[in-house]
């Protein structure tokens, strides 16, 4: 398999207010974007715990996406800002052990931007392509 | 050395619904190969390993007699991973069968020619269904034949049309209760230990079985020990959790023994020499 | 069974020349990189400089840091596989692969393979590994202070579960025979010993076994009542200091409990594809469930725990409990020897130090 | 002359055993000798006498917060699980804290682990314990069968020989770069107080690992927890982990497997590091229970890092304050969101 062929998986955790909307509007508006995402809707991106992103990675996932309302309009107010300390640290932690960086990515993304979220997920997605299959475990 | 470790592919031939809640249902097995499914035998009391591949094994007490032959009966409450995944498991679907395991009851030998009485509580109630239907297979060869079987309430009964069966039968005695009184319910009313010093089956000549909840079998001893029963006429039927249901892995040890080998069944006087992890 | 006397240049060309026919075992710091068996501790060797460190007089002193249990006993374990239908594999157990022999064995941890082995007597894939590995022991010349193998039954020189033990004999070194396959290993090589050496030799064994014999806590355990010890008041002090890890049961090298767990395969992540056959050539090329074992230990509350949330062992004073009784009297009163071999890996690990041999002090003093 | 840790184990037994005497606690923690050399056992004094058995040294290098919990648990009077809290105050425990102990201390009373009020802190400075692992490395793995402590240096004994060692050379890494010796809270005060120290590199370790490649981190990621045997020691030597049931343990469904092999003990290291994020206290206690002598204090040691450099906070400095994951900031750092180049595939 050469460097070009290769598809990614790629799994991606979004919220149910904000970014799976948006992707919905991106397919809605017919921005087009890779069909490498499989989408896992959770309710907020504070519900995102690290486990289910190791389980992702450990069942074959290549990259990992997690979106969820930019901070400020988070359906639960504040889930997403807690989760951006998580994340903050999470990501740091990952890269910290070897993980490389593009693997795990996190973003926000709210219901209007189904723009934001194809160039997101195509722009993810290379990345990713780039990195190649995910071998570290 | 065969390996005991593999299971049997079993088919779900069946599945019967037992309680208004279906926590509980009960599945009908059929070990595929025939020359295996000839080759099973298995006591009253003993259990077995079934098993969801991806999910796991659980030990599940055989609820059939071996006079049913040719099938094999398992209650299942719906409580972990492998038993919620057996639940949502349909007819035709191929499961992982291994065993029989344990000693299951001396049918054959200690209790031949002798009364016997039957005391369960709740879903303990399985094994013990095995032994009556093999008991009443072989009815010339046994005593009096007492049962005491409660439940919380009538919808969680297990085996009802059996039960009415039974009741019909004139060789049997049979004493079902729940806990409280329900609606359309007739029969007796109030705990299994109550119900038990009620009946008071003499224990000359006899042998009790006794399964069910802990705190059932605590108050249902003292009844008993009252009008003479001895330790080593009460059997007893542990479920600790187990692995390898051969005697190896260690979960399931209570002291020196091994519930899956040396167990399930003990009387109680083997009980008392052991610590109280059970 | 014959006994040889090799100086250590023979000695060191009898080690090399095994290589050829076995894969070869010895004592090192890391994790087998060997994807047939990796073992934390052990790795394969076949260089002279290597041989040079497991000679008797060149060997550490005491055990080794981590036992050979997992030659025996992996972790983890694939018992069978399950292709996406359900239908099990059913080869026998993984009962190819090239032999192998250990080298640098201590008495001690031959000896836990031998009591193992009881009850796996009927487990095929402990035979199976057992029937495919050769043991060369080196005795011990001098004890390390966490060393008790007398106490249990062993000694220092002690013979249970080898092929064949390496000893220091006058200028050179004696090499026992002590199965067909060891004597078979041993060859036409090296001489005889000569009266002398014999005498010596002999000699020594008596009076090790003697010690051995006069140090063995066994036999007073075993005249001990001591479930009268169940409720009393050591456990709740030995279990107050206990973080119920389980650095000392998966030290140890006779502690052998194991849980089962089935994991999916995935295909696309390569070593763990094949089979638990290993054949290739099965049914199942394609398994997509492996069930396996793993070793487990009783001091996780999760080991007792039953579905309905009752736990039999719930306290960490049942657990610290149930494994010293396991060891000093469930299993002698099922298997007649203690399930401890006295090499103090455990007292040497423990976090808290946990001292097995105060442990039987106070079992011994009971009346 | 009597050095420190004579002087710090006398007045601890004095204090001990005088607060069991009088009554005021009916337990009290701290260490007593190990069997071994270079080793020492928590101890529970529940007598005057038992409080003779106490000791202090450099070798007292697991976090007596971690028994406190079930300790308090232990002297109360025994119920039912349904009865209710037996009326007036419940029996109290003393124990000696150092820096990392009394703020383990703290983040317990912030997630309402322990009772502050229902404990009696001997505060006291901890001058670095003894990494036993380094000492042996100095010996050459030689085995030690004795050792003697002086204020600044270790005879120790080994195989016959003797050897003299700077003991501030074979202290723990997080004792070198620790920055709070003292403890923080405490009741009482044990010994001679030292100044905070000023660890010029604290971070030192994270530093030269994060100047490395990906590949060469997880190169020396793989490395580190290739011997891990799953025994849980770190975890369980930890006061931070006291959940019912650990992630390790769920089933349904199955966070991490269980094996050695390498993606379940990465997963294990990574998932147990990131549970103490914002409340590690950089004790070393998972380093010093390791059986297999895993650096696992190296991840949440990152973790430390980053959250005194993202979000300014030391755990267990300051009660009154939230736990860094239990709160948020609005103008909290988010460099790593991942912001697309507009446009791109815009069809």
């Amino acid at each position: 398999m050469t460097e070009n062929s290769f598809e990614p998986k790629i799994i991606a955790f979004l919220c149910n207010w904000c970014s799976y909307a948006g992707a919905d509007l991106a397919g809605v508006s017919r921005f087009q974007y890779p069909s490498n995402i499989r989408i896992v809707r959770v309710p907020c991106s504070g519900r995102i715990s690290p486990p289910m992103l190791f389980s992702a990675l450990k069942q074959g996932a290549d990259g990992i996406l997690v979106s969820g309302c930019h901070p400020g309009d988070c359906h639960y107010i504040s889930g997403n800002l807690f989760a951006r300390r998580r994340f903050a640290l999470f990501k740091n932690l990952l890269e910290f052990a070897g993980i490389e960086p593009g693997r795990v990515n996190f973003t926000w993304v709210s219901a209007s931007e189904g723009e934001r979220f194809a160039d997101v997920v195509s722009q993810v997605t290379e990345a990713v392509r780039q990195l190649g299959p995910f071998n570290r475990f | 050395m065969s390996n005991s470790y593999i299971p049997y592919s079993a088919i779900i031939d069946d599945i019967t619904v037992e309680t208004e809640d279906a926590s509980l249902k009960t599945f009908k097995l059929v070990i595929e190969n025939e020359e295996e499914r000839m080759a099973w035998r298995h006591n009253p009391g003993q259990f077995a390993m079934i098993s969801v591949p991806g999910k796991g094994e659980s030990p599940i007490g055989i609820a059939s007699s071996p006079t049913e032959a040719g099938s094999v009966l398992f209650t299942i409450f719906k409580i972990g991973s492998v038993t919620t995944a057996l639940h949502e498991m349909e007819k035709g679907e191929r499961v992982g069968l291994r065993g029989p395991m344990g000693n299951g009851f001396p049918v054959d030998t200690a209790f031949k020619g002798k009364n016997i009485v039957i005391i369960g509580g709740g879903y303990a109630f399985t094994t013990l269904r095995a032994t009556i239907a093999y008991l009443l297979a072989n009815r010339q060869d046994y005593g009096h034949i007492t049962v005491i079987y409660g439940s919380r309430s009538p919808g969680m009964l297990l085996y009802r049309s059996e039960l009415e069966q039974w009741a019909k039968r004139g060789d049997i005695s049979m004493n079902v209760t729940v806990d409280r009184q329900a609606p359309g319910w007739e029969g007796l009313v109030g705990f299994v230990p109550t119900i038990t010093e009620k009946v008071a089956p003499s224990p000359e000549n006899a042998v009790a079985m006794v399964c069910g909840p802990p705190i059932m079998i605590k108050f249902t001893m003292p009844p008993l020990e009252k009008i003479g029963w001895k330790d080593e006429q009460m059997y007893f039927s542990l479920e600790n959790r187990m692995k390898c249901g051969l005697g190896v892995c260690g979960h399931c040890t209570c002291g020196p023994l091994y519930v899956c080998k040396d167990g399930p069944v003990l009387t109680r006087t083997q009980l008392k020499g052991l610590p109280v992890e059970f | 069974m014959k006994t040889i006397f090799l100086n250590e240049k023979e000695l060191l060309a009898l080690l090399a020349s095994w290589c050829e026919t076995f894969d070869v075992y010895a004592p090192n710091d890391g994790k087998g990189e060997d994807a047939a068996c990796s073992v934390i501790g052990w790795g394969k060797i076949a260089s002279k400089e290597e041989f040079y460190g497991v000679l008797p007089d060149k060997i550490a002193k005491g055990v080794h840091k981590t036992s050979i249990k997992p030659f025996f006993f992996p972790q983890p374990e694939t018992l069978v596989t399950f292709t996406s239908d359900n239908k099990p594999c059913a080869p026998l157990a993984n009962t190819v692969g090239q032999k192998r022999l250990i080298l640098g064995v201590r008495p001690c941890d031959a000896r836990s393979v031998m009591l193992n082995a009881m009850p796996y007597r009927d487990d095929p894939y402990y035979q199976a590994n057992q029937n495919k590995t050769v043991l060369v022991g080196v005795g011990c010349n001098e004890k390390a202070i966490t060393c008790f193998c007398e106490k249990t039954g062993g000694s220092p020189l002690g013979t249970d579960g080898l092929d064949i033990l390496i000893t220091t004999l006058g200028t050179g070194f004696a090499l026992e025979a002590l199965t067909n396959q060891g004597d078979e290993l041993l060859g036409s090589q090296g001489a005889a010993l000569d009266e002398a050496l014999l005498a010596e030799f002999t000699k020594r064994r008596e009076s090790f076994a003697a010690d051995a014999q006069k140090a063995n806590s066994t036999p007073s355990l075993k005249g001990k009542d001591l479930m009268s010890l169940y409720q009393s008041k050591i456990w709740q002090d030995l279990s107050q200091s206990c973080i119920n890890c389980g650095a000392c049961t998966f030290l140890c090298p006779t502690c052998y409990c194991f849980d089962i767990q089935d994991e999916a395969i995935r295909k696309d992540k390569g070593s763990s594809n094949a089979c638990a056959c290993g054949t290739g050539g099965c049914a199942c090329d394609a398994p997509s469930v492996r069930r396996i074992r793993y070793w487990d230990s009783c001091m996780f509350p999760l080991f007792t725990k039953h579905a309905s949330g009752h736990n039999p062992r719930g306290t960490k004073e049942h657990r610290v409990r149930n494994r010293f009784m396991h060891k000093l009297k469930y299993f002698p009163d099922r298997f007649g020897a203690l399930s401890c071999v006295g090499c103090g890996r455990c007292i040497r690990e423990c976090p808290v130090n946990i001292d097995i041999r105060e442990v039987m002090t106070t079992l011994l003093a009971v009346d | 002359m009597n050095n420190v840790n004579d002087i710090i184990t006398q007045e601890l037994r004095a204090f001990a055993s005088s607060l069991l005497e009088s009554g005021e606690v009916s337990a009290f923690l701290g260490f007593a000798h190990g069997s071994l050399p270079m080793t020492t056992r928590p101890f529970v004094a529940k007598t005057p006498e038992d409080a003779q058995k106490l000791v202090w040294n450099s070798f007292c290098v697991l976090n007596l917060a971690n028994y406190l919990p079930a300790l308090l648990k232990s002297i109360e009077p025994p119920r039912g699980p349904k009865d209710p809290p037996p009326e007036g105050p419940l029996p109290k425990a003393g124990v000696i804290a150092t820096g990392c102990w009394s703020r383990n201390i703290v983040v317990q009373t912030q997630e309402n682990q322990v009772d502050r009020s229902r404990l009696v802190i001997a505060g006291v400075s901890s001058r670095g314990m003894v990494d036993r692992k380094k000492v042996l490395k100095a010996l050459d793995g030689k085995e030690i069968t004795k050792i003697e402590e002086k204020d600044h240096d270790l005879i120790v004994e080994a195989d016959g020989a003797i050897k003299e060692l700077n003991r501030w050379s074979v202290t723990r890494d997080n004792c070198q770069s620790c920055v709070h010796s003292s403890a923080v809270v405490f009741d009482h005060w044990i010994g001679p107080k030292l100044d905070d120290r000023q660890a010029p590199n604290r971070f030192k370790q994270i530093e030269d690992i994060e100047k490395m490649t990906a590949d060469e981190r997880w190169a020396w990621f793989s490395k580190e927890i290739e011997t891990c045997i799953r025994c849980y020691a770190c975890r369980n030597a930890c006061p931070l982990c006291y959940c019912e049931t650990c992630f390790v343990d769920d089933s349904n469904p199955q966070w991490v497997g269980k094996s050695i092999e390498k993606a379940d003990a990465a997963i294990f290291h990574l998932l147990r590091a990131f549970h103490c994020a914002g409340r590690c206290t950089d004790c070393g206690a998972c380093e010093s229970a390791c059986p297999m002598g895993i650096r696992m204090r190296l991840l949440t040691k990152k973790l430390e890092k980053d959250v005194f450099e993202l979000f300014g906070d030391e755990a267990g400095m300051d009660a009154s304050k939230p736990l860094t994951m239990t709160t948020y900031k609005l103008e909290d750092p988010q460099g790593f969101i991942f912001e697309p180049k507009h446009g791109q595939k815009k069809e």
